[in-house]
């Protein structure tokens, strides 16, 4: 309890002498470093670190963390990044010593665990999503995504089809997926969506040129609707030779209910912060497997784990692979949670998850479009977009919403993303949720409706209840202090 | 269905549905059903005594370095971790939270970024870093293509001596760009010989590891003015950045770009991952550096705070365009490596480096006596080294792991011609003692 | 970052059908309770206990986190509580499950390790306190006072002395000294302390009747002075046939420097969650070990630790002993962090560690006796008492400066205590600290002091940064609501 | 010297002094010479990884329950512990906290403290309970001490079945008080025949543990009013509280005073402590109970809030006349049982209690097939029970070990009467497969 006290930066908060830390210290004889190594190599320039004892690199990080707000703290409803509750479990299991301090090079022999998990891992992603082989080596949603972009594209190019270098994405897709695509060295198409907010086939064909390598899709898209022509637009996709990229950030409304294996996607990526309960640890590290169908297996990123007789292995021999994406193997600590959380809920469960998931996004999209601006009328899935305030959207703005809401204690929805929809709100409660929370939530969106309308001064000059008021962005880009 | 982890009960779910006006079955007939009926995949679900039985039993197969004395190095570094730093970093306000968008609700986790953009910044000598990349491959990957898109040049010179798993990753990425790779090789001469006769007008960039992957101190000042010179970019592969603490930053000497992994700030080995990629650079580069930056700046009411910056580089904002695909990095491990930072201190990270240099010169004093060991070089190294057995005699790996020894990494596993060759790595946490008795042991099982 | 939120009670926040957690259930075919336990024994009471989710109950404690006050949070000068910083490293080691998960009555072959460590512990109290011999079963300094009270009256029993009756103590003694005397069966008589705040002998020498038992002394006392005529008190005490017995609560000021048992103590007891670091933990646990003399280790609880041919056993056979205090053999989890410490520390460290804190206690009395006042006018050891405000004192009590630093972010010193001292401050601020922030300290208490001159309502009041303003205590107590 | 948990350094300690107009020395010149120069002991120092070492070394030496299979219980009980429950009692705002003496900075432990006490109070179906004693025999030995202070009587009738450990503890603790113990054995006939022999008008207390040492239960209604209408306080004696989630709560069969253990309550077996004690009693004993107490109150404004109340109980202000002299108590593992409760719920608790009952149930009725092991009652029982072996064989502890047992506790420990009998326990963590793989052992460990 401690916002009062304002944390200097760490190196303000220095003083010559102090430490924080005892290394363990060679019991050598000592040998000038001199001797060891040639002076010319050796620091000339100062070492400038911060100098603390260990309460008071304790009592600056608690500091800084009081400071800062995660899903423990509160309701945060942040469209596309389901911020569901992240069981405590999941962090005791990688802490232990068989999985913490293993080494990425040891022999084989002595990771027959670390083997055998991944190697179940994958098969548990590949049943959830009906994929039919899995990496794991990407480190993210993004990353999972130039994998599978890199995958497409080493295929079109195996088949010799060079001329293949457009990618089709919707307008309401995340940024990462043009790009990812960009990045694999593709141009990017985008495809406009219906006023229904999806993407119907006839918007469609007209892009089907020869040049078309795929498409990339969320499903439901980051409007929360599930694209009902998925079928007939993975057909159309195929039927001119291209290959169809799920994005698997949403993949939290349909676990149990619907496969983008069974969609037609030909490669999916996962995002194991996300749908599977790891923490974002204030922006990362995540895991992006990626899941691919039979015919695009032999792409797959290097090594990939085989059974011999004796034992588990890592295979290297794959002439077709894209090669490595990422140093060792990917995140394992990150996918032991995730596995953990999978474990911990069984195929039940996790179909429970995204029925309540849809469960809670519907309930709040009933009561809050009576006071903001739903651009689509149906139901939603486990995400939902308005569009501003009903009443009042000139003065107050979604900003302003935002704002307002961090002065109750809740983290505000994503805001204008997707791009589609003006002032767009992008509201995904998860299924971690309580009645409760939800009704009180609405109250205060209510609460908040009324203030615009009322006294539209308290929003545009919210938050006042943080450490700090609202901060001058345009400032920090014009004159980057990138540093103390 | 309860569970600890689904708050709602059948009850309340059936309140919603009649608010919503709908039963949950419809709200997911939008689903086609040839899809919903193929949606089936079956397995029970655990608590938690179960699920960490089948955990504990995974880890149980596994012989981690803690049970044994290893000298693997190779790019991924055992070193003591502090106690405080557990604590801290998984405090849940850091732990759960997403990336920082609403500055006003997250100045703590902003502030820690800035703080680990500092020291990075002050560490390697350079103007400005990145707040973290996935790990250090992708980083140098990211690097070239920066290098690539800065200087409209194709061609990347990377001299010897760089991780294998580096060089694998940046051949995958820029395997769809025009960029073309120059993988130059000892056999090419020294890295100054190397450099002279890669360098032309169409390098974009350069790329050398310090101290490179066998162990060998490689940068200078020289090096790097040719590669100035030459005007394409030079980008310094650092593998362990504690050697930063007796070695003079690459900044100081020149360097364009300084990338690299680091794990060794107080992450676990893991098995390979979450690691920290992390990037810096000149302030010329500043509006081509992927990934996100975390500025200073003031509020309305003229108070002192930080928010993210910049982001018309990054995919939410410039999508093709943007300078990388990057969303979600590495924000915790670069949190862990700040407070590792913090809590070691100028001497505590000194004393670090020291202490793994004096080991590991000892031992390869001690080692190279042993008539069937051979030095591979007598270059200065750092913490790491190569050397020769000859041939590997059949089940050394074993027998030296009955012993209790992980006797260092073969190198022919990244490539054959470097059969019968050890790289070997020690860390402050080994004693005398340890390192003798692996020489004892070393000599026994070998011819 | 929560503030502003309201944390409602578990049971307000409970509704039924939620669970937080999945306990292992038996996998035998279900009998019905009722024909393994007869009816008449089994609950018709309803079993009322709250209901939520593991995510609703982790935001409930970390709520009540946010509004808690540790020595991570901030500055904790509470003087007679050594509240200095507690390593994280000593929260680490208890957790081994080597020791996490022993059974108190495992046989002694299985727990050779735990009784090498405990007895490792007792030897290392010993010279550092300069005893004999250790207990490690008391379970804080109070249960420590009264083991001591009861070794010292079965000695006097053995030896026939049934008219002792009385343990002397000074006026200035902590309020469990007197409790724990009179609860192992003695009448205490308080001596009063001179005008320089310590006890001399020619006031002590008329209470020395027959009577004495002993006497119970802290040194430095309460008022963080050391009692200059230490050995000429143990002495007289002694020559009439009594015990000394030390309270070890203050033992922070004097590690390294001087040892109780050459004081010419009999009895001692240590407080491990004061001078050795263990976390206070909100108010225990502790431990509270004790020492003693040869003569008097006949009498010390059993079982004792000794060392056979077949390893360290627990020697129940001890005729004279006052039987056990408590069940099994004390908190070794707080023995073993209090060990972890020292052994960090080393002899030298520990003597540092006393020199820092009496160096920091001296500092901030120079400083702060410019207004406030000082009833005694020494250089003091790790802790000194100030007597309220040197103006305004009667608008302005020390009440209001305890609350007016909370405003601060500082925990408030411990208050009217010493009994003797009128408007008691009592400030401990320990070898934690740094030089910053003890001045930054005495500018509050400055500051403090300007604004009971100047505005002193503000100080009445305060504080109004926390979540709740001055609570009523007298309604608390003439209407004691104590469940929910 | 620097030290990381000693932030001063010499420098400052010089300007210090000079402030202060004194030496260090001379701060300490008040110590008698003759005492500093006896001051002497010595002892290196060691860094984090030495001082692991030093207790994991200890650690090592010692055989743990995780390793094996234990039916070890007899008033310390291994129950599985949730993870979230680590996570949030170690919370460094909890964890190095003072007592909550200043209540405006301390709203969240006294909430949870208060909410604690609410939680004993409904479990044990009293009206109030203090914040936490030592441990179970302790809180007995309090309560005891009450009863004699509340009814200035001084006969305590034991009934028999109480845990020895709490037998100990009460005879130390009354040792020097007019309190007489009379304890009652089974011998003296079951215990309504006990308590009918031994109640007088001198009664001050009767203590009765429920479910008793050897696992029986024996409190009942009629046994409540016996004791009551005598004029004596009745003392129940809980040793596992999860017994609560489905027995009948004491208060409701008419219990004056409930106290006991509640390590059960989510702390870890730790060798013997820390555990927890608690205190519950009816309202009439309000201003004779020991400890501290949370009371709701109203601050300034109105507003809800909690404080320490009826402090003057307590010995910081009424000193030798206080209700005891208990100042730290065991505030950590209050609020650790409170989280425990909260996340385990009412059906949760229910499960582990009905799983425990279930197991032990099959395990005595599998392991009494055996011809050489006899019941040694068939009067019910909850978790825990007594079987006679007739003598045990020689070895057959260290025989079981080695085939990973820990077979029970062998009663003979605590009273020579009882060698050849055997106390076990289950708990809900073992599973049929090992129930079943002990009796077949057990079968061959015994003749
Ligand atoms: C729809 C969508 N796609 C892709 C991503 C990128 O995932 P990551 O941040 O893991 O790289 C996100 C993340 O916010 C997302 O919401
Ligand atoms: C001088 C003194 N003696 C004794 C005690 C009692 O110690 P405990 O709280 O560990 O029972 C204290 C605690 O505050 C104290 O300050």
């Amino acid at each position: 309890m401690n916002l009062k006290k304002e944390p200097v930066l760490l190196n303000a908060a220095s003083f010559p002498g102090r430490r924080g830390y005892l290394p363990p210290v060679s019991d050598l004889p000592t040998v000038a470093i001199e001797e060891l190594i040639p002076n010319s190599f050796l620091r000339c320039t100062p070492l400038r670190l911060p100098e603390l004892s260990e309460m008071e690199v304790t009592r600056h990080f608690n500091l800084l963390s009081e400071r800062s707000f995660g899903v423990d703290q509160g309701f945060y409803p942040l469209g596309s990044c389901t911020m569901k509750y992240n069981p405590k479990l999941l962090e005791d299991l990688p802490r232990l010593s068989g999985f913490q301090d293993l080494h990425p090079l040891q022999e084989e022999a002595s990771i027959q665990g670390a083997l055998a998990l991944l190697n179940f891992a994958e098969k548990i992603f590949s049943s959830i999503t009906g994929m039919d082989e899995f990496t794991l080596q990407p480190a993210a949603g993004a990353h999972g995504e130039l994998t599978g972009m890199l995958i497409i594209k080493a295929a079109l190019l195996d088949q010799g089809e060079t001329e293949r270098d457009t990618i089709l994405i919707p307008d309401s897709a995340h940024g990462t997926n043009p790009a990812s695509a960009a990045l694999a060295g593709f141009k990017v198409q985008t495809i406009p969506s219906s006023s229904a907010g999806i993407i119907e086939p006839e918007t469609l064909k007209p892009y089907l040129t020869p040049k078309v390598a795929g498409m990339m899709l969320t499903n439901p898209n980051t409007l929360g609707l599930f694209e009902r022509n998925i079928l007939t637009i993975t057909q159309m996709i195929h039927d001119i030779g291209g290959k169809v990229y799920y994005d698997g950030a949403n993949l939290n409304a349909i676990l149990g209910w619907a496969r983008p294996g069974d969609m037609g996607f030909d490669v999916v990526h996962l995002n194991l912060h996300k749908t599977f309960a790891t923490p974002h640890g204030g922006g990362g590290p995540g895991a992006g497997p990626v899941g691919v169908k039979h015919d695009l297996a032999k792409y797959l990123p290097v090594p990939r784990i085989i059974s011999t007789p004796h034992g588990l292995r890592w295979n290297f021999d794959a002439p077709h692979t894209i090669g490595k994406v990422k140093g060792y193997w990917g995140h394992f600590g990150v996918i032991i949670k995730a596995l953990a959380y999978i474990l911990s809920l069984g195929s039940r469960g996790l179909k429970q998850v995204s029925s309540d998931a849809v469960l809670a996004a519907n309930y709040l999209q009933t009561l809050l479009k009576e006071v903001y601006n739903l651009p689509y009328e149906h139901h939603c899935m486990h995400e939902f977009v308005l569009s501003g305030l009903k009443e009042n959207m000139e003065e107050i703005r979604t900003l302003d919403i935002a704002k307002g809401l961090i002065d109750f204690g809740i983290h505000p929805p994503t805001v204008y993303f997707p791009l589609i929809v003006p002032e767009a709100l992008m509201i995904e409660p998860t299924e971690s949720v309580t009645l409760e929370l939800l009704d009180s939530f609405v109250s205060i969106m209510k609460e908040l409706a009324r203030q615009a309308k009322e006294e539209p001064e308290k929003l545009k000059t919210a938050p006042v209840t943080t450490p700090v008021r609202r901060l001058n962005e345009t400032k920090a880009a014009r004159n980057p202090i990138l540093k103390w | 269905m309860t569970h600890p982890y689904l708050p709602l009960t059948d009850e309340e779910r059936k309140q919603m549905q009649k608010v919503i006006g709908a039963e949950l079955a419809d709200l997911f007939q939008v689903i086609p059903h040839t899809i919903r009926d193929k949606a089936h995949f079956e397995f029970p679900a655990h608590n938690e005594v179960e699920v960490t039985k089948i955990f504990s039993k995974w880890a149980k197969m596994n012989t981690p370095v803690s049970k044994l004395i290893s000298f693997l190095g190779a790019g991924a570094y055992e070193h003591a971790i502090p106690s405080a730093l557990k604590d801290l970093v998984t405090r849940s306000e850091f732990l759960t939270a997403y990336t920082p968008y609403q500055p006003e609700i997250s100045q703590g986790l902003l502030q820690a970024f800035f703080e680990y953009q500092s020291l990075i910044s002050d560490l390697t000598g350079m103007e400005i870093t990145n707040a973290s990349m996935y790990d250090g491959p992708t980083a140098l990957a990211e690097a070239v293509l920066l290098a690539h898109n800065f200087t409209k040049k194709s061609q990347v010179t990377i001299l010897s001596g760089l991780n294998p798993e580096a060089k694998q990753v940046l051949r995958t990425y820029t395997s769809n760009s025009e960029i073309t790779l120059k993988f130059l090789s000892p056999e090419d001469g020294d890295k100054n010989h190397q450099l002279a006769s890669a360098l032309n007008d169409k390098t974009a960039a350069v790329v050398l590891q310090n101290p490179d992957f066998f162990g060998h101190l490689a940068l200078t000042r020289e090096l790097l003015s040719m590669i100035n010179e030459s005007g394409a970019l030079s980008i310094v592969y650092i593998n362990d950045p504690i050697s930063l603490a007796i070695l003079e930053p690459p900044g100081a000497l020149g360097a364009d770009l300084v990338v690299g992994e680091a794990q060794a700030f107080g992450l676990p080995l893991s098995f390979g991952g979450p690691y920290l990629g992390f990037l810096a650079a000149k302030k010329a580069l500043l509006r081509n550096i992927p990934g996100r930056l975390v500025g200073k700046t003031t509020d309305l009411e003229g108070k002192e705070g930080f928010v993210l910056t910049l982001q018309t580089r990054e995919q939410h904002i410039r999508r093709e365009k943007a300078t990388s695909n990057i969303c979600s990095n590495q924000a915790l491990c670069a949190l862990t490596a700040t407070i590792y930072l913090s809590l070691l201190g100028p001497v505590g990270l000194k004393e670090v480096a020291l202490s793994t240099v004096q080991n590991s010169h000892y031992l390869f004093s001690q080692l190279t006596r042993i008539p069937s060991v051979k030095a591979c070089s007598d270059d200065p190294f750092f913490h790491e080294f190569v050397i020769n057995l000859g041939a590997i005699p059949p089940d050394f790996f074993t027998n030296m792991k009955r012993k209790g020894f992980i006797p260092g990494f073969s190198l022919a596993q990244y490539d054959p011609c470097y059969s019968g060759s050890l790289l070997l790595y020690t860390s402050e946490l080994r004693t005398k003692e340890e390192l003798d008795q692996f020489c004892t042991e070393m000599e026994e099982c070998l011819p």
